[in-house]
């Protein structure tokens, strides 16, 4: 693996589209799964071919997972590989750091990555700096992953998008699938390298159904997906905002619009060459990020295409973000403070328009 | 007592010790109210239960029921300006400290009449003219919180005012909560600072799945987690309300009087799931039975009905005066409009500035005439 | 205040050229104190003029407090109100935040803004969104204050710039004053103020000496200063950097090349205003910013300077920072590490000469 | 033991109870070699101190001179293959190890012949080839880990090796890490998951100004602590180093055995500042000249030459040998060249990507044949 992306960090070239509709392998027959499933065979594969790898957090085992993401491992795994928790968020991340450093490979989960705040030392102040402080001498394989984002009406408590936080942190990697198949792959991935990895699902995404080969597959880090190709705007998200994207894309070619949606399936590393590519093809740019505005993966992006193109852009960088303010509870405040194709398609229009 | 309640049934945190109710010296105007009140709290859940299966209330919903007799009795033995402080399965302390129905109702239905205007949603309800300091969703974060709330109280009396008011504070946590660090660093806070705050576990048995043997060292002697603080430890059956009043009235008083903070042990139990979507597979129906055996409501019907307190026809109509009530305050949350857009930007700064347009108090304090 | 912060956080009219050196009131004379007298005389005057302030912290009473900047204030104001805790941030934070919402005005010391990670959950969950969750019942008028940033050699775990994960927030504000002046005139600002403050200090600053007038004054919030006016560049930046920025600015003044510095005090409110007045004017911008490049607020500037600036800028924004990677404790590392005058100069000699 | 050692001095954590030393069934040669360590130590850390008066040593320093026997003492209990993880006052604990001292002094000088490359520093030291798993600055942080080590270290044997080898882990705290919730939720952790580590808390009476009074609830008898968690806790004089390795032995081989973690009050004293930067206004010269009457190091002479083990002669040429051992390894760390500034994009990930260049393991573990 490590070789594979090392190189696909790099090289930005042919990179595939691949609708979300379209995630056939040639040969077999479709096999649509829930997201939630495909994260369960991404980990119960990686369990079977390494006993290393164990998953530790609140509820995976006996009640099968708060959101059912773990059903059925504990009867397959048994009591020593899949770890029911106290709710010591900070207690059994820094337990699973230590069994890391031990050569060990833990899938650490988090009912929410919300309740990662009181885990926030450990995984920030342990796992990414560990082989660094140690001089080569520790890494840390290990995988934080949970629900990520608003839109359940859950609050501001447990509405975190945690890239916001986390993502200008050297040392760890980031990953934010947006279906089932990539889930899978990325999911495989993560477990099989050698650096902390937060891995970021949504609880709004975890029913999607798609496709998913039953051959194995593995999905390389830093090497986004091309979701619909297009001429006259690139639009760049992840995670579950490509949804509103492509709906986005959908009602602004009635218009006339032509968008590429860029999915960037992992922040850190993120897929740089593919974007700027499609920017100096494009010549706008518009970036969906469900974060908050301010010093956001969002405003890296923006930031970054408007130093790289700077000679290609028509229009500055339009951002969609989620409001600047608390998650509000009441559902249509909720909807309103979330990107969603509505903004994403005002955004399109103005850098169109100006182009 | 504390030391006489640590000793029994250290075996299971779940069977209630079933003291004897009810204690001569209190009026049955009194013992009607806290029916009045524990039933309130009952049918308000209830129809929690059915708006959240008609999507009438969304995200998290966790109900009360079972564990009525602890917010009562413990609000009956606080004075109103006592602060009190809780986690996100909250409806019951909300009642209980008298916020009006509607205004929780209203809350989780999304609504600007809400206490919180929508905002805050079930985890989340305050209430400052009750002294209600939330609802709050992450487990274990109300106790420092809690111990902070205690903090200002004594610095009131001691710096500015000069005064003795000498409120005592109560935060609410769940078994589950034992076990974040944010609760033992307030409790050796606490201790070190000689704050009037009582620590209550509810303690159900149950953090979502988990019983408390499972996740919880000691877990069939939570008290002994007190030695370690030199904080009192005292146990209390939360199925029996006055047990719950009498136990927590002491408490409350020499907490008053000495401003050493306590921890209790409130044995209870939920009848229903964690959530609304928990099939409770952990557990057996036997020993639900077991818990609806000792129901806090029925024990009270019963006393009130042997001692010839209280008639059939009496308490059929308290109730029926009590579903009249939910029923109006659903009808009041439905009709309740929903917050307007601009609400987005409102109550993130107090102050104005850039797109932030200030803060306002819900309605609700208005009209408690605050 | 209040007022005051609204309106010069609005309007970016008339700002002042403030050279650090030469902040002199026209009258009385210089008075040169260090920072950290600078920040204990705010507290101090703070806490007179107002019985619900308090200053809470470990070894901020008897110790005098680990950088001294509380010395003298248990001997004036008593164990009541200045408060030894033990090694609990997140159990003082959040009872400090519990007092906040009983309407007291707490002063929360972290001896370092690193450990501050083990207070993530109260610093960011309850006092920036109590306002929110609560629909207007409880602010949380409360200043976290602290060291923080790099360049004394502790290694990653005690090197965090927490503006490169906290700013990204909304409901707290942020505030890296640059010198003894701002920092009294801030710090008050910040106490006297509704809602949560983070308030960032800098150990390498704490005996850096400069006038502070005898006479109060406070420094509203979202009001930059302009440290040397220029024409042929802006460098934005804030806290320590400034520093390097104006040394720069010296050096490159001897290659003809004139720069205009621009201190923005405040992170959350910025004064946006002042820097896109000031890059309209020069065509050119470099934002300096301590934190780690991905997702910081050096990005955000970068992006909205961007935007807001398209057709002004003669050259994409450059951007300096630390370099991607944990801080290293060696010296000639960690100096290699962060921003410092000769990369600064590199990147404003980039955008002029293009220019 | 542990009920016994309860039991004892329950007023200050100052006092060391001073057992008489030693035990019968140490060889001459055993407690010579705990001689040399220890005065190794000290000597160590006393170039350290002026090495960073000189500005050869940057950042944060914390000596250990006083609390020698404690590491010595401990480690000579453990096997090499058991676990060992502690605080940021790491270099007794790194040098008792086995880390040759040219490696942690050299790190200490920010050169690439440290430990860690010099990219970790004073309180982070990290020898994989000893099992010394940090040095960790974060008060506390080190306890999760510690528990995460016994339990890697009993999956090992129940999961993949299916063996029996049964290792102990060794977390070192201060007791001012007693007040983070993490030594809480790790307590907790270890008790639930019968996980084989010992929490060794350096009980030296203060965290930087605050005397252990003032910080920690039940500080004078912190094992209160333990009860909790079911755990047991034991309390040894940190200032004998035979008390230590007695009673260190016996714990560790009854941890051994029942793999149930457990929790040491080690009696100890810091003679020097918390950091370079402490005048220790907080405590009485008479207070220090009653520990440093207690001095481990001279103790074990005392002894050594009452038995008529060790003479003046012999003493004094080991010691001559130490300091010279140390003046080199003094000499190496200035000679080591710093680092380059290749480095500062290595070891921040294992694998190769974008500016990063992968990772290497420093010099010290290939010569010390890994
Ligand atoms: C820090 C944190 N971790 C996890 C959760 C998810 N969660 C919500 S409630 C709950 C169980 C709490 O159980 P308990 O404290 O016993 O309260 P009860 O539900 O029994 O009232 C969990 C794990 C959370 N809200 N916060
Ligand atoms: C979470 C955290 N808070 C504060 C500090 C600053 N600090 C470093 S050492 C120390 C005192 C620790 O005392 P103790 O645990 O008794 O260890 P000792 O110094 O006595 O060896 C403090 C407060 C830190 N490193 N981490
Ligand atoms: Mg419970
Ligand atoms: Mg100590």
């Amino acid at each position: 693996m490590t070789q594979l992306h090392a190189q696909t960090a790099a090289d930005g070239e042919g990179t595939e589209v691949v609708p979300m509709s379209g995630l056939r392998d040639g040969a077999g027959a479709a096999r649509d799964i829930e997201f939630r499933d495909a994260i369960r065979e991404a980990m119960s594969e990686e369990m079977r071919r390494d006993q290393r790898v164990f998953l530790i957090g609140e509820e995976v085992a006996q009640y099968n997972g708060a959101y059912k993401v773990s059903r059925g491992m504990l009867d397959e795994f048994g009591p020593r590989r899949i770890i029911d928790t106290p709710i010591s968020e900070s207690g059994f991340s820094g337990l699973a750091i230590g069994a890391a450093m031990m050569g060990l490979r833990p899938i650490v989960e988090f009912m929410s990555w919300s309740f990662s705040l009181v885990a926030a030392d450990p995984i920030l102040n342990n796992a990414p700096k560990m082989l660094y402080m140690s001089g080569g001498q520790f890494g840390c394989p290990i995988v934080f992953r949970g629900n990520n984002g608003a839109g359940g009406q859950l609050g501001s408590t447990h509405s975190w998008c945690v890239e916001g936080l986390f993502s200008n942190v050297p040392g760890l990697k980031m990953v934010m699938p947006s279906n089932p198949y990539d889930a899978k792959g990325l999911m495989k991935t993560a477990i099989r390298d050698d650096d902390p990895v937060f891995f970021l699902e949504s609880e709004r995404l975890l029913s999607l159904k798609g496709h998913v080969p039953e051959a194995e597959y593995l999905i390389p880090f830093g090497k986004a997906a091309i979701r619909r190709a297009g001429t006259d705007v690139t639009i760049v998200s992840w995670g579950r905002p490509v949804h509103f994207c492509l709906e986005a894309a959908e009602a602004l070619a009635t218009e006339g619009i032509s968008c590429e949606v860029i999915d960037g399936r992992t922040i850190r590393p993120l897929d740089w060459d593919t974007i700027y590519a499609s920017v100096r093809k494009t010549n706008c740019c518009v970036v969906v990020d469900q974060s908050w505005s301010f010093a956001s993966p969002g405003a890296e992006v923006a930031a970054r295409v408007s130093l790289h193109c700077f000679d290609d852009l028509d229009h500055p960088v339009a951002r969609v973000h989620s409001n600047d303010v608390p998650a509000p509870y009441a559902s249509n405040l909720e909807q309103e403070m979330l990107p969603n194709a509505r903004k994403i398609c005002e955004a399109a229009r103005t850098v169109v328009r100006r182009a | 007592m504390s030391t006489a309640s640590k000793a029994t049934n250290p075996d299971s945190p779940l069977s209630p010790t079933g003291r004897a109710m009810p204690r001569p010296d209190l009026p049955p105007a009194t013992l009607k109210k806290w029916l009045r009140e524990m039933f309130l709290i009952r049918e308000f859940e209830v129809r929690c239960m059915q708006a959240y299966q008609d999507k009438k209330i969304g995200g998290f919903c966790h109900v009360y029921i079972g564990q009525e007799a602890v917010a009562v009795g413990c609000v009956a033995a606080m004075e109103p300006r006592d602060p009190l402080v809780t986690a996100y399965r909250d409806h019951g302390h909300a009642l209980a400290r008298g916020m009006a129905p509607k205004y929780c109702m209203a809350e989780m239905f999304g609504k600007i009449g809400g206490c919180a205007k929508g905002k805050g949603g079930s985890m989340h309800m305050f209430d400052k003219s009750n002294n209600l300091f939330g609802g709050h969703g992450i487990v274990g974060a109300q106790c420092p919180l809690g111990a902070g709330l205690a903090f200002a109280t004594k610095y009131e009396d001691e710096v500015i005012s000069k005064g003795t008011s000498n409120r005592v504070t109560l935060c609410f946590l769940g078994d589950g909560a034992l076990n974040q660090g944010a609760f033992h660093e307030a409790m050796n806070l606490a201790g070190l600072f000689d704050l009037p705050v009582i620590f209550v576990v509810e303690n159900n048995g149950y953090s979502m799945g988990t019983s408390i043997q499972r996740g919880t060292t000691m877990g069939s002697n939570i008290l002994s987690k007190a030695i370690g603080y030199g904080i009192e430890g005292v146990e209390i059956d939360g199925m029996d309300i006055v047990s719950v009043y009498a136990s927590m009235k002491d408490l409350i008083d020499r907490c008053r009087r000495t401003s050493r903070p306590a921890m209790v042990d409130m044995r209870t139990y939920r009848y229903k799931g964690h959530s609304m979507s928990d099939p409770r597979k952990y557990r057996t129906r036997e020993e639900e039975e077991k818990y609806e055996g000792h129901d806090p409501i029925t024990k009270l019907e019963k006393h009130l009905k042997e001692a010839k307190l209280l008639s059939d026809d009496e308490k059929e109509s308290m109730y029926e005066d009590v579903r009249t009530e939910v029923r109006e305050c659903v009808k009041w949350a439905e009709e309740s409009p929903v917050p307007s857009i601009e609400e987005l930007y409102h109550d993130v700064y107090v102050e104005k500035w850039g797109p932030y347009t200030g803060t306002t108090p819900p309605a609700m304090l208005k009209e408690a005439g605050q």
